[in-house]
């Protein structure tokens, strides 16, 4: 048969593959060491890219598990559609202003519409591999925001905020820190996106639930701040489970290279500062409310993965399971001086898994990054790089959020009426329901 | 005695259950229920084609009081219930014979 | 400690292992450049192979999450069981017929139970890996079914079904087109198998639920159709994202060969693809029906997926984007004719996703090959081989479909009883419930 | 913008990675065939390691799915923490136990707190990688005993033996097999870790559920047992898809090599054994309780990969298919005889799935291995050291847990009050509910 | 007034309605509950052990009507739930004193 | 006949069934019910903030029976629901005007 297919001439489908793969058959050319080399860089890329990918499940499964029942098909629509409108606008006009040749330190332009080669970024692997793992980058920093923002906004008004982060906001960050921006220059560390992703994410979040305010019920006219609890702690437990497993692409895949040999030590400070984060939330709680709280150590977990994003590369072990303590600490903190003293609403405790721990884990590379950092003898010199660093981000993201939220709202309107957001944005916004079969309490009571 | 059944929106259960207790009123038994009367069902869009559904979520409370306390209890039942609203619900009283509270064995009026 | 291991010359368990990871005493041969490759081109090609598994868990959810609760186990059970039943007979059975040595380029005759090297295949991987990639393609193919014949099917009777399409009607459709039979020679491109495992999957769905007929309460007397919404929408995203993430494997981990640059290009397509479907079935429907549907806005990622898989290597991204818009139109249109039209019941959608827009997405090739297509000034060929090919394939599968699906109804029957229907498969196939401990609202009620 | 940031010598970030992804830059060093061959192996063993890590989502599934829903967030808890604080105290402690230099055959010695370089394990992948692969697999022997003692136990007391499995009772273990110990030496093979890993976490927890005690209402006065049905089978049908997923990365994965050739096969076997357990399971539940059981066909699947984890690269495909057939049947029958006959409550059945079955499948080995199996002529001597190595390791396990379980039941005690047990454990343990806002079935009826 | 209470097979739930509706009443209440009488229940196998369940998932229709009204829906309900197979239902009927429907302050018959 | 209505744990509800199949009695429906009472709501602490909830999760019972019956089956359920910690539950008794059994047409005593 191989006989006759070489006859004909034809090399097509998964034979074609097949015949590819034998080494002196693909593109005609004898693989080399340095071609091995570039296969291996692209397919680490292209496998944590994969994963990076899953992550947006790990983000709808917390989501929606963390809100109540009744607006579960929404948020599971916001995050399929932050990602896939997210996946298109990135292609075609975000990722120039991120990658392209750059202008002023500010931001890329050109490649719009992937009219480029973009060979100025010295690539060794195929550029859509790049592009790729990039788009699943920057769908990460959208889908932050639904979760903050969910069960009262206005589906259409989170999808105009989608395409705005996509295009735009996120990539102008990313130009600064990594694509050759005047952060980048100042030798900001930011590895695999603490502040690019996860802040820019964290405080668009912020400034979206400052804006539509809180949840009906969720504070009395006294100002006291009152629990809604999640209908589906197993499902948000799972999406933290998920989130986990799309880390070891976020970090040891920012690498962009199999072939480095530190992917090793950047996987196991991941997994340590998780560990720490979850595990010094739980004896957090513990004392402090007497309880260990299921829902803050999922979220510390996470908010020890997002701390240690920047430095995963720069610090030792022992230096990632310290920033994950401190984020297990602090991401409790946070949640409540948002909750009860900023009086924001923020479901999912968004914001402070996002924003405040990952500008927290920024800053800590300072201190902790073992070339440089302070606690090892580097001086203050890195420390005040990250610190202008996150304090940039902090006011671009807001102050782009503040406009883009602030027309939304002026005009489309940011939130469904009390209405719609009382009998659940379901049936309001998408005309179903997410559990029809199962007995549900009245949508709007939690006893 | 007698029985107060009332169906209500459910979102006004709690003011309804902390007006109740200021009356001294500590028992009540809730039941989650599905309404239908004047109020027009909603039609839903689910892959295309339309289903109109009549029925909505209420809450049903039961509460069992001595006679002399239903007036009272319906007048406040019925101003926290009331939106305005079609769909505000209704209060349906019957008469109980007899009550007993398994605990202390007591019963008739020394139950509720 | 090493010492006294190679004294005893003891090389055991995961040690061994250990050793085998130096270079140079791996099987007693020097790594070299050509044995690298080859060891690329393995893993690659084992991980895609496991996302393509993972796949299994995405139907599995999609088709009990879009189904009721009072039939949950029985679909899992079935996902299960064809998937594991496939997995032994193809292993002993299918995977000769669509691989062994060519017979008038009809169907392979050799290698049954793995007895032949399938040397004449020119692997450069091992044959195990190649083996196991094709197991988990051939398990697809089977488990699209059980969708379209939800809630309805004798268990027994979909064990043969499953047993059949994982043996015969499959693999030979699968030889036809990847096996060097005749569409292969014909030249026809169906890289991953929007054809060959999606179409067959779609096209046995079609006569199955044709057979079966629609579920009680479905059409009233009168013709009309009845929506019967599904008990958890939440576990269904869950599924489509699922299934996204394991397409990274099916269409990229085709190529067989992690040491082909196209694999980045192949993953952004796929990317690119779904997101298009996503984003204009959501548009489309929110036009339409004056809401964005969710469940056909999930519907319309796989069929975007499903559309771009046959010509994922030949298109270019924007290609690929437009191929899955139209996807996302086409299968809102195709639920709805089949639906309201055919009057044929097929709860999850899996006829329109993998049938329809498996057929068009191969037919699209024809246009949008940057080699070959209409578009770009290829000529006709390679679009009428597509519809050949497509056609033959339509009427191979349906043919066989309706033998098999005949022969069971006549025999083994393929329904369970109204009564069982009414209180669900769960109980009366494996006397069970998925949701013991949730009220539910009694089976057969939609309120 | 490249020339910029070499002038400033400027390597940071994700940019770092990108040049350090250009052959000839990363780390001053040219890729030779060697650097290239570890780093197929490194990235390899990490895919492998986060595909294991996602095995604890499975876990967490299942035994959330298979226990009753005023549990979940409980299950959903110990899941997490037992992985976390796993993780911390495997890095500081278990590793060195394990893999440090070796003491009499019996332990570790050096190394804690990763104060070594571990240089006598000859390792040719970096140490953090293979220390990572290492922690999820301690985590996933830890992770077994939640599911036998669920429903039932003191969060405290869990976290106490979390703590001590992880750092002693499995690292121990680990050590005599695979660590250079004396079954390391006699020559037994477990390779991927049936009774290392699956075995050490299934003894335990015999131990734990004996000496806990069954749930209130499990066993009636009379002795009968009583049924109590997990809420959520669909969940826990997604754990076993993820589960079964995982395992293609804990079975290849331990050859800690890409460059092997046997990953292929090894995959290929894990498949065959988990298919063939999930068919005859079905087959036997069939006949034998005239409906085809679904949760121990779940548990059917989960048994042949437990099975085949030790000879998955020692036998051949037919082997594998054995295993796994047997194994189908065992598990029914050892489910029952714990149940019914030593009156142990394992809500789960992860005795019979990881101690049983992990035993029996490490003793299979003995017969099927193809070198040196008693089938294939190889004598009994194999055979031998298999039963010898699962002996010693029940008798170290049992005796361990025996006594940290006694000092813990008389200490903390091991059991909440009956009150909390009936109210569950999520209100009772941690204050919340896993399913705010579905009706749920009042705890404790299962009618 | 009279309370009609019938517990009925849920799947002859949208029959009933519609008929009742003919009758001119639209106010109704349904609650899901689970029923046991002289039906046989059936034997569930789950793990290799049997667990008997004697009760079945039922609706539970509550219609508060004017005396006159009673036959009439008691007799449209019991054709409609009709089956001839054990487990058809009941029907029960009380007294209700007062009814009260909040949203105009109407009481007795006019509430209804 | 009487309607008798009684609230009881759940954990309660498999031995009263059992004693009271024993009276001969085969015939009741039950609802999941929230109840609330004498018993003190339990506090539970939800990401930092304490809710109380003063709502427990309870079952009600409902058999119809002929006026002879009611006595026995009250001790009966008293006798068995009682655990000596409040929560015990209560038992209500009305009147019941009339019941039909759909199957056979009976009505009157001969329907239950
Ligand atoms: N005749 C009736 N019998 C039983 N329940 C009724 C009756 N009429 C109304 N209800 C209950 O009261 C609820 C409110 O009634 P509806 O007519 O919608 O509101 P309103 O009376 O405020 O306009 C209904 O949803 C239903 O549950
Ligand atoms: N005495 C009773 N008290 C309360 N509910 C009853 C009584 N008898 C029957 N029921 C309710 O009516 C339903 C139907 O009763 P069943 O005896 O099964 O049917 P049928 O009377 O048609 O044979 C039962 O499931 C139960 O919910
Ligand atoms: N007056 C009442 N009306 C309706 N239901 C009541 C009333 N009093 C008590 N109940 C029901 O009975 C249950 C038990 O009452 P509770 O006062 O907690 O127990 P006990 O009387 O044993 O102390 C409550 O949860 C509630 O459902």
């Amino acid at each position: 048969m191989k006989t006759s297919l070489r006859k004909n001439g034809i090399f097509l489908g998964i034979f074609t593959a097949l015949l590819l793969a034998i080494p002196g058959i693909a593109l005609g050319a004898e693989p080399s060491v340095e071609s091995n080399a570039v296969a291996i860089d692209t397919i680490w890329t292209l496998i944590a890219g994969f994963l990076v990918f899953f992550m947006q499940a790990g983000f709808a499964m917390v989501e929606a598990g963390f809100t109540r029942a009744k607006n579960a098909g929404n948020i599971i629509m916001k995050n399929l559609m932050d990602f896939s409108i997210g996946s298109l606008i990135y292609w075609l006009f975000g990722f120039a202003i991120m990658f392209g040749v750059d202008q002023a330190g500010l931001f890329g332009t050109t490649g719009f519409g992937m009219s480029d080669t973009f060979e100025h970024l010295g690539l060794s692997i195929p550029l859509p591999a790049f592009l790729l793992f990039q788009t699943v980058f920057a769908a990460t920093a959208a889908t932050i925001v639904s979760g903050a923002m969910a069960e009262r906004t206005k589906f259409m008004s989170y999808i105009v905020y989608s395409f705005v982060i996509s295009a735009v906001i996120y990539p102008v960050v990313g130009h600064w820190i990594w694509g050759g921006g005047w952060l980048m220059e100042r030798g900001m560390i930011d590895f695999a996106g603490s502040t690019v992703v996860h802040s820019v994410g964290g405080w668009a979040a912020l400034i979206g639930a400052l804006l539509i305010g809180p949840r009906v019920g969720k504070y009395s006219k006294d100002g006291k701040s009152h629990a809604i609890p999640g209908h589906n702690i197993t499902l948000g437990a799972l999406g933290v489970f998920i989130l986990w497993f799309g880390w070891f692409g976020f970090n040891p895949g920012s690498t962009l290279s199999g072939t480095n040999p530190d992917i090793g030590k950047i996987a196991l400070n991941t997994n340590l500062a998780a560990a720490a984060g979850a595990t010094v939330t739980m004896i957090f709680t513990w004392i402090k409310y007497k309880k260990p709280d299921v829902s803050l150590t999922l979220n510390g977990a996470l908010a020890g993965l997002v701390a240690i994003t920047a430095g995963c590369l720069a610090v030792d072990p022992l230096g990632a399971a310290i920033i994950g303590s401190f984020s297990g600490i602090l991401i409790v903190l946070s949640v409540e001086f948002i909750d009860q003293f900023l009086k924001i609403d923020d479901p999912v405790g968004a914001i402070s898994v996002h924003g405040v721990c990952g500008s927290f884990g920024t800053i800590m590379v300072g201190f902790f990054a073992v070339d440089g950092g302070l606690v090892y003898g580097g001086g203050t010199a890195l420390l005040i790089t990250q610190i202008i660093g996150v304090a940039s981000v902090f006011a671009w993201t807001a102050v782009t959020s503040l406009i883009l939220f602030g027309i939304i709202k002026a005009t489309l309107g940011l939130r469904v009426t009390e209405e719609e957001e009382i009998r659940g944005l379901d049936i309001g916004e998408h005309g179903m329901e997410a559990y029809s079969g199962f007995e549900m309490k009245a949508p709007s009571i939690n006893i | 005695m007698k029985k107060i059944e009332c169906i209500v929106r459910p979102q006004k259960l709690e003011t309804i259950q902390t007006s109740i207790r200021r009356l001294g009123i500590r028992g009540m038994t809730l039941t989650n229920v599905l309404g239908c009367g004047l109020q027009k069902g909603r039609t839903e869009v689910y892959r295309g084609y339309t289903l109109t559904n009549n029925f909505f979520l209420r809450t049903k409370i039961e509460i069992v009081v001595t006679d002399d306390m239903v007036n009272q209890i319906v007048e406040v039942i019925s101003k926290e219930s009331y939106t305005g609203e079609i769909g505000d619900g209704k209060v349906f009283i019957s008469n109980v014979e007899n009550a007993l509270r398994i605990l202390s064995g007591d019963s008739g009026k020394y139950a509720i």
